[in-house]
């Protein structure tokens, strides 16, 4: 039984006027009948354009878009199935780390305040000491100088603001990361910190984790096995290596002969 | 498109139903009647006067009655304060208030959108302290403040123009200040901050690699992005502009439409008082849509319906 | 954008050039035109003189309409003939019976004559209940006119039957008209009002009217009886019962009133007893003219017999009269026009007159009489007004049940001082109730005394104000009112030690919390509606309409009784003062100060000269063109 | 004489925490028809030091401090004023930006922002300037030119948001373009038709260009001549070739290092640690030493800033002992 | 241009870091001192003044000078002690009547833009509606309502509470005036807000914080809200004047400072009628309004600026 399986999941979009008497005028099938299945302790690359549906997908898969069709069933369990409040208590065990640092923090949060409010979803009330510990022991893990705890975010530099965000998500103590483009708006010195920062953290935490990116040289390096997306489908999937060396599909072996080649030293 | 305005007037039809059910019932709670005087007038005949007005019906048929008639007969009753046609003093008096307004919005657009547009262009310079405290003055002093004012230090000195009254184009000029000057202040800081925004954004800066001249760059790439909030702005007080002020139109003079407002109310003249209310409801509701439709114009990213080819 | 400014600047120059091209004012031009420019405080209801009730409506409606006589331009209590040429009571010992012999010259302005039958057909206009005139208890002098008015069928089918002659004042305490709560249809309607069928019902069974018990079996059924031989006979009751103004001849009228009024005429002045064009009028309808039909004074439709005829009527911008070619007094009017400005703001309507653009303002604010009569010292007028500024006290709330507090608070108000420092009008500190007019001697009973108040405050039980509730001063929310409930507040605390707390409310709710009585001390004053004493004492009766105190006394109604029985007019004066020191003796009222009126006049306009009622015939007066002498700027 | 010379370049902010000299001393020059890269990570100044070239910064709070930026051998564009400048910027050197969503303004339909420079730079009448709009957004490959030119730019893709930004800084046939990471914002398939199309377009018009960005991925793909940017200075310079065969100085080395693309897989990726220096601080010694693994950190100056040498035939660099290989 | 962090613990909560932000903002720190200075002169200071309800008719409209500092009005009373006493009431009003305002409105315009679609129309139009309904009506209806109410109010707490009956009539008289000016003060800025609320709630923060298995109002009322103060500070203190303004015209109509008592707005209004005559009588009362508006805005720009978290960046 795999830890996350995503069957069949359509998601469509009505595009239609807000107001008392409209009437559905257009759809987009931004997801268009995705399975995926994720076993415990992997990490899945998803890899497709802008605009291909990877990023409707992860917030379907989030619960944070209703699917028009289909299940996610997370540990047996169907989360298209839940109501509302089911859904809220359940949101603890997978969390996301979004693509712009800059956007997905509250800039009107401190670092102490966005990690307290994620404690505390999962804790419930906690005294300030083991507050202050539970924080201070976050930021430590995602590589923060816990000086900079009263740090609002736009102090910080955008690997820096990536890593509260991962703080955040790992805050609730998360079976599920979906990861989506973490590090694509990020300098290439700084990408490198933050993918071995996941990748640490998947490691030491037994995490499970759905890395979403355009890039394929990312994706290659973090992931066990890749699913290639395009136009809401999945068009292939495989394990990393053998994806890289022998695509199937032509969409990905355009994708591949996108990335640009480093000449290298070593 | 078509659907957006069809639906969004729908929507007003609402609004004016509400409007005209919130008005009516606190129209009958205010206290005293439309036949209330210091005259001694007797039960009876006072009797006669609410017969003649349909006033002495049950609550339940006014309230149904009067929008009936205005469907059926396009009637909005007759004044109990004035002796007329509600329909015709609003005909009357609305297109002074229109020319009015108008006037008043064209001067504060003429004075708002310049001082605006300045400021946010010498951003923390002396013009643009100069500017905003031009526009907090507009905003502190009342109407009833300026309009004497300009009366007596304005119109008294200068020949040809009247200190009040209506009738030739001059006689304008100082009411549609007086009534522009506030809503002159509120678009200035609009104005500055929309700029302030616009002027910040790239391609701003694309436009300036281009080699645009600094004032091309304001009017034709700045300034339409930069004015967005004084629109939003503009379609509620333009409304309000058009209804009318009660203060300007008593000091100046002039017979237009927001003196009916107050009128009607002290007269508890509630047949005016729904018409004129009515009546605004129903500018309100247009120059929302109009706002929006000017919003869409200007910013076409706002797309009023998806499939628009 | 800049060069839309740059058009919006050009523009703007144009029109102030073109605004320049005459060195003449508004008022000058309309000197030499022959227009007289005046302010008239508001739009007015209407022009109908048989609908308004207003003193800026009568302001329109004296140039348009003219009466039975005309007011002098000069004197007060005078009469200069107007529709009528002569006018005389058949017995001067007893003037309860008028003659007024109409000119035959007179025409309406579309040619039509007027005859006697035009004055009976707006008398019974205004009398009738369906057109719901505020004012047509001005006509109640006339015999029956108000049960007429009233509806008071049953009384004017019976009053000369025999058995009733005798019991009429048992049926006269009947209310046959609608009653009130009572449940069955005829209760609620009344008898005065029930339709041929009900009367037929009510014939074989009179058990479902719930008669009163005093009166008797057989006048119940003839009351049934007679109304029902009316309705059957489908005639109107003008047409059946006689009515106190009747035609004796295509120019003579002949009024009958209820009692001797030895100044009939002065009462025709009023704008209630002007006639209105019944021809026009029938043009919507021959039933219609019993109704409001306000078309019939719109200026394309108005027909009126005044020295003016209405021009233009623009809604809250002006109204324009001119001279009228078939006033049978044409030649010796005046003017060729003039114009109302219904200006509501008095300080705009002030500044206006400065600026050269009106002859004549309507009033002028209190703080700009002192500068006005610095800059314009030949242009101020200050005139007594027949009317008086008073306080009514609720003499059903403590502790105003007491004489002694409401004179104790009378005594307190310094009068003086507020004239001269709040009101600045040169308004008369108010003696008594009637201000100061003719042969009727003013009272001086009134008067500040701070000693005396304390005094009688203590004999009250309050000494020193100790004691004293919190009192509720109602007032409107004009100005004034705010400025001189102040002072008095001040100089109650001072004088008596009283907590006074101010009220203030606008009109209507200042009316209707004054009606309901839910105040202690309320600010009104009354302005007469003619020249005599009873306009002023005759609202104290208990059912008075304008009463609003609770106060009442029967020794004060006997006395308005036998004054109205008197014919001589000094013996009746003599009763009514008797009356007015009556009242000021319990002093449900505080009389502050008698009316006088302050405007701007411009010396271009001749013949207007002081009148109490302000009702000046605007036919006598002139524009000339005045040169200014230079030192006046 | 190169097309444009760029000596000793420095910008700085001054700002309410104390002046941050964004460029503090650069120099390179661009050769007609040559392609340059200036690469370096946010904050780095690499697109400070091309902003101010055409006086793009907002000023105050930047300012320039000294240089000289002589462009086609008599116009220095750090001096010559306001005026002249507006003639250079649109027609003889062209911009495009990083973001095409924000960089094309969105009231504006594409054909108007399209043809002003034209309108502004050559005088063109509405319509043969329209044509010719036209045309050039055939030639960066966008289908049915003439129908959308009419559009707004939301309702393009921002790969077509980029060919139209292409298309406009082209269209005067400027002799410089400058590429402000261009692709940076784009997907790696889109991303590879923008490089071609730059690259095919540089060859047509005979452009050169200046090509910003942060990725040396790209740089590798386009440049000819590399410069190495690290907190407001170049510490390396070099051929393209030369430079990715070659590196010399320690920061080039770790980002080439830090590279996915180059990782095989399994390892772990090579990170630099720590963060840029604070350019509002003045740095007294090398730059790089604080995050300097691959190099020796204790050689690195302390006392000096290390000058910039030719330590070998047309490849240059920082010569700091501890980061030179 | 990122800043090294520095090893300093700076900042704390969001005000006290916005009141630091504050302090380096020299025109907002003098709005403060002009605001606390008017504030100290009529809430401290006044009661050391002449009593501004001293009526005095013989003295009236007397220039400057050292028994009347700024010379007496038409009944007398002495300018300044009416110009510090009406500040009280103008300054409470203004404040307060804002604060309730901007309550209602930053709630309101929130919650419909926060949930959209027709809930969003819906309140949008009720919006418009109540813009259109005869704001003179509502308050002689809140007058009936109302003043008997605050009559009863007030008898209750002086029987049951104690309190001292002058301060108790004072503070029930102007609470209808509250109640009136809060219930129409809010339309547009739920309009402004609203319009924030709907692009504020597309960020991707919004979406982490639901992530987060927040409740729907706990992302609203924590994570969108706080992030729409700025402009809303900025409006907030625009509407000042108005709602100044408004007390005097209410106060004419009943609701509000009961006479002899008066306000900035009240002594302005009747200022403005001896403009020929005795022009220090609007002068003076509209000076120090000015004043104390100028500095109320000032200090809204800076708060905004101070609030604005990112505004620091550089």
């Amino acid at each position: 039984m795999p830890f996350l399986e995503i069957k069949n999941i359509k998601t469509h979009f009505q595009k239609k006027r807000g107001g008392l008497f409209s009437r559905t005028v257009d759809t987009v099938k931004a997801v268009d009948g995705v399975s995926i299945a994720i076993e415990k302790g992997e990490i899945l690359g998803l890899v497709g354009e802008s605009g291909c549906g990877k990023s409707t997908l992860s917030r379907t898969i989030m619960q944070l878009i209703p699917p028009t069709r289909g299940e996610v069933i997370l540990e047996n369990e169907n989360l298209t199935s839940l109501n509302a409040e089911q859904v809220r208590q359940r949101r603890l065990d997978f969390q996301m780390i979004f693509q712009d640092p800059y956007a997905s923090l509250n800039p009107r949060m401190t670092v102490w305040s966005t990690l307290k409010e994620a404690l505390t979803t999962r804790h419930g009330k906690l005294n300030h000491e083991e507050l202050e510990r539970a924080v201070i022991m976050l930021m430590e893990r995602v590589g923060l100088d816990h000086k900079f705890i009263r740090k609002y975010p736009h102090e910080f530099s955008g690997g820096q603001r990536q890593r509260i965000a991962i703080a955040r998500a790992l805050a609730p103590e998360p079976k599920l990361i979906i990861a989506d483009e973490p590090v694509s708006a990020l300098d290439v010195s700084i990408q490198s910190q933050i993918l071995n920062l996941l990748k640490d953290l998947v490691n030491d935490l037994g995490l499970t984790m759905l890395f979403i990116s355009h890039d394929l040289s990312v994706v290659r390096y973090i992931a066990d096995r890749i699913a290639v997306m395009y136009y809401g489908k999945i068009v292939e999937t495989g394990e990393a290596e053998s994806l890289m060396e022998n695509p199937q599909h032509q969409y990905t072996k355009e994708l591949l002969e996108s990335v640009p080649k480093v000449l290298s030293t070593d | 498109m078509i659907r957006f305005i069809i639906n969004r007037l729908l929507q007003g039809l609402l609004v004016l139903f509400a409007l005209y059910t919130i008005t009516f019932f606190l129209a009958k709670a205010m206290p005293g009647e439309p036949f209330t005087t210091e005259k001694n007038i007797s039960e009876e005949a006072k009797a006669y006067q609410r017969a003649l007005y349909g006033l002495d019906k049950s609550m339940l048929e006014q309230y149904v009655r009067y929008p009936i008639n205005i469907i059926t007969e396009g009637s909005f009753a007759v004044s109990t304060s004035k002796g007329r046609p509600v329909r015709d003093i609003i005909a009357q008096s609305f297109p002074n208030s229109l020319i009015l307004g108008l006037s008043a919005l064209g001067i504060a657009i003429c004075i708002g959108v310049p001082l605006g547009v300045i400021s946010a262009m010498r951003k923390n310079s002396w013009v643009d302290w100069g500017s905003m405290s031009i526009a907090m003055i507009g905003i502190c002093v009342p109407a009833f403040t300026v309009g004497p004012l300009l009366q007596i230090y304005i119109a008294a000195h200068l020949p040809g123009l009247k200190v009040a009254g209506w009738g030739s184009p001059i006689d304008i000029i100082l009411p549609a200040l007086t009534l522009g000057l506030t809503t002159a202040a509120y678009l200035a800081r609009l104005t500055r901050g929309g700029m302030l925004e616009i002027l910040s954004q790239d391609f701003i800066r694309t436009a300036r690699a281009k080699g645009v001249p600094s004032n091309e760059l304001i009017t034709r790439h700045a300034l339409r992005g930069g004015l967005l909030p004084a629109i939003a702005f503009i379609g509620p007080s333009f409304a309000a502009l058009i209804s009318g002020s009660f203060i300007v139109e008593t000091i100046f003079q002039v017979p237009g439409m927001g003196q009916h407002f107050v009128n009607a109310v002290i007269a508890r003249d509630e047949f005016l008082l729904l018409g004129v209310a009515l009546f605004f409801g129903f500018l309100i509701v247009m120059m929302n849509l109009a706002a929006d439709i000017l919003t869409g114009v200007l910013d076409p990213r706002v797309r009023l319906e998806s499939n628009q080819k | 954008m800049m060069r839309l400014f740059l058009i919006f600047l050009a523009t703007s120059t144009i029109l102030v050039m073109n605004g320049c091209d005459s060195s003449k004012t508004a008022v000058d031009k309309a000197t030499d035109d022959g227009i007289l420019i005046m302010g008239n405080t508001s739009e007015p209801k209407g022009l109908d003189p048989h609908i308004v009730s207003g003193v800026l409506e009568n302001n329109v409606i004296r140039a348009l309409f003219e009466g039975l006589v005309v007011e002098h331009p000069s004197k007060d209590g005078v009469a200069l003939p107007g529709m009528a040429e002569k006018w005389y009571p058949k017995d001067p010992q007893k003037p309860d019976e008028w003659i007024f012999e109409l000119r035959k010259d007179a025409q309406w302005s579309d040619g039509t004559p007027i005859t006697a039958d035009d004055f009976i057909f707006s008398f019974r206009r205004i009398l009738t209940p369906a057109l719901a005139s505020d004012y047509s208890f001005m006509l109640y002098y006339i015999r029956d006119a108000e049960p007429y008015h009233k509806s008071q069928r049953t009384y004017l089918l019976c009053r000369d039957i025999a058995p009733f002659k005798d019991n009429w004042n048992i049926v006269k305490g009947v209310d046959l008209g609608p009653n009130g709560e009572a449940e069955p249809d005829f209760n609620k309607r009344g008898i005065d009002h029930l339709k041929t069928e009900e009367l037929i019902e009510l014939q074989k069974d009179p058990s479902l009217f719930e008669w009163p018990e005093n009166i008797s079996k057989e006048i119940r059924t003839l009351i049934v009886d007679k109304n029902l031989e009316f309705a059957q006979s489908s005639k109107s009751l003008w047409e059946l019962i006689d009515f106190g103004a009747s035609a004796e001849g295509p120019h003579t009228l002949k009024v009958i009133l209820n009692s001797p009024i030895p100044f009939l005429p002065e009462i025709t002045k009023h704008y209630t007893w002007f006639p209105v064009p019944r021809h026009v009028l029938e043009k919507y309808g021959k039933e219609k003219v019993w109704e409001r039909i306000p078309e019939w004074t719109y200026p394309e439709n108005i027909v009126s017999n005044g020295a003016f005829i209405l021009s233009s009527w623009k809604f809250n911008e002006h109204i324009e009269v001119k001279r009228n070619p078939r006033y049978w007094d044409a030649n010796n009017v005046g003017i060729n026009g003039i114009r109302y400005l219904p200006i509501s703001n008095l300080y705009t309507e002030d500044r206006m007159y400065y600026d050269g653009q009106m002859h004549l303002t309507y009033s002028l604010a209190p703080e700009l009489i002192k500068y006005s009569r610095e800059r314009y010292p030949n242009e101020v007028r200050n005139e007594l007004y027949l009317g008086t500024y008073f306080i009514r006290t609720n003499v059903t709330r403590e502790p105003f049940t007491d004489p002694k507090v409401r004179i104790a608070f009378s005594k307190a108000m310094d009068q003086e001082a507020l004239i001269e420092n709040v009101l600045k009008g040169g308004q008369k500190p108010a003696g008594g109730l009637v201000p100061p007019f003719g042969e009727y001697e003013a009272n001086n009973s009134v008067g500040f005394d701070p000693e005396g108040a304390r005094k009688l405050l203590a004999e009250a039980g309050f000494p020193g104000g100790e004691g004293l509730p919190d009192i509720e001063f109602l007032t409107t929310d004009k100005e004034t009112a705010k400025a001189m409930a102040e002072a008095l507040q001040a100089m109650w605390k001072q004088n008596l030690g009283a907590n006074v707390k101010i009220k203030q409310m606008e009109w209507t709710s200042y009316i209707t919390t004054m009606f309901e009585k839910k105040y202690d001390l309320a600010a009104g004053g009354w302005i007469g509606d003619y020249l005599d004493p009873l306009t002023f004492l005759d609202m104290w009766m208990k059912d008075g309409g304008n009463n609003r105190t609770g106060w009442h006394s029967p020794e004060f109604e006997v006395l308005l009784k036998k004054a109205a029985d008197t014919g001589d007019p000094q013996t009746r004066y003599r009763i009514l003062e008797e009356a007015e020191t009556l009242l000021l003796s319990e002093r449900p009222i505080l009389p502050l100060y008698w009316y006088t009126r302050n405007y701007l006049i411009h010396q271009d306009l001749k013949g207007w000269n002081p009148l109490i009622l302000d009702n000046h015939p605007y036919k006598f007066l002139k524009l000339e063109r005045q040169q200014k002498s230079k030192s006046e700027k | 004489m190169p097309l444009l010379e760029v000596n000793n370049l420095r910008t700085y902010f001054h700002t309410r925490n104390g002046i941050v000299r964004a460029v503090d001393g650069i120099s390179f020059s661009v050769d007609k028809g040559k392609t340059i890269g200036i690469v370096g990570e946010s904050g780095s100044g690499k697109s400070v030091s091309c902003y101010s070239l055409l006086g793009l910064l907002p000023m105050p709070p930047g300012k320039i401090e000294s240089g000289e930026a002589i462009f086609d051998k008599n116009t220095d564009l750090l001096s010559c004023g306001e005026k002249v400048l507006r003639t250079v910027r649109g027609k003889r050197i062209g911009m495009i930006f990083q973001d095409p969503m924000t960089s094309l303004n969105p009231y504006m339909r594409i054909a108007d922002q399209i043809i002003e420079p034209l309108r502004l730079h050559m005088g063109m009448d509405k319509r043969s300037a329209l044509e010719k709009a036209i045309h050039a957004l055939d030639e960066v490959g966008i289908p049915e030119p003439d129908n959308r030119i009419t559009m707004y730019p939301h309702e393009f893709s921002g790969g077509m948001r980029q060919r139209v930004m292409i298309a406009m800084a082209l269209i005067t046939n400027p002799e410089i373009l400058i590429a402000d990471e261009p692709t940076t914002a784009l997907d790696v398939t889109i991303q590879k038709q923008i490089l071609d199309l730059i690259k095919k377009r540089q060859k047509e018009l005979g452009t050169a260009v200046i090509f910003i960005t942060h990725d040396l991925a790209v740089i590798s793909e386009i440049c000819e001549d590399v410069n190495i940017m690290y907190a407001g200075r170049i510490v390396e310079k070099a051929g393209a070739n030369e430079l990715f065969a070659n590196p010399r100085h320690a920061y080039t080395r770790s980002l080439l290092k830090s590279i996915p693309a180059n990782q095989t897989k399994g390892e772990k990726l090579y990170t630099i640690p720590g963060l840029p220096p604070d350019t509002s601080q003045i740095i007294p010694g090398c730059a790089f030493r604080e995050r300097n693994q691959i190099g020796d950190q204790n050689k690195c100056l302390t006392d000096s800033r290390p000058e910039f040498k030719e330590i070998e035939p047309n490849h240059w660099a920082q010569d700091c002992p501890g980061c030179l290989s | 241009m990122t800043n090294q962090i520095t090893d300093t613990e700076a900042g704390t909560s969001l005000w006290k870091d916005a009141w630091l932000r504050m302090r380096k903002n020299k025109i907002a720190l003098a709005s403060i001192m002009v605001f606390t200075v008017t504030c100290f002169f009529c809430f401290v200071i006044a009661w050391f003044c002449k009593d501004p309800n001293q009526v005095n008719l013989v003295n009236k409209f007397s220039g400057p000078g050292s028994e009347h500092w700024i010379g007496t009005d038409a009944l007398g009373r002495d300018l300044f002690s009416r110009i510090l006493y009406g500040g009280q009431v103008s300054i409470l009003v203004g404040l307060i009547a804002t604060a309730v305002s901007v309550t209602i409105g930053i709630i309101y315009g929130a919650l419909a833009g926060f949930f959209g679609g027709k809930v969003d129309a819906i309140m949008m139009r009720i919006v418009d509606t109540l813009f259109s309904i005869p704001f003179l009506m509502i308050v002689i209806v809140l007058q009936a309502v109302l003043s008997e109410w605050s009559r009863e109010t007030s008898a209750w707490i002086v029987t049951n509470l104690n309190w001292d009956k002058g301060f108790t009539d004072r503070i029930t008289n102007v609470l209808p005036l509250f109640f009136a000016l809060g219930l129409l003060g809010w339309l547009t800025l739920a309009r402004i807000v609203r319009a924030q609320v709907l692009s504020l709630k597309e960020r991707e923060f919004v979406e982490a914080a639901t992530s987060l298995g927040l409740s729907k109002l706990t992302v609203l009322f924590r994570h969108i809200i706080p992030n729409t103060l700025g402009p809303t500070v900025v409006y907030a203190t625009l509407t000042v004047p108005g709602f100044i303004m408004y007390e005097a015209t209410l106060s004419y109509l009943g609701l509000g400072v009961e006479s002899p008592n008066s306000s900035w707005g009240i002594l302005i209004k009747e200022g403005a009628n001896y403009l020929e005559t005795n022009p220090q009588l609007l002068i003076f009362p509209g000076i120090i309004f000015s004043i104390t508006l100028f500095a109320l805005n000032f200090l809204g720009d800076g708060l905004r600026d101070a609030l604005d978290v990112r505004a620091s960046k550089d």
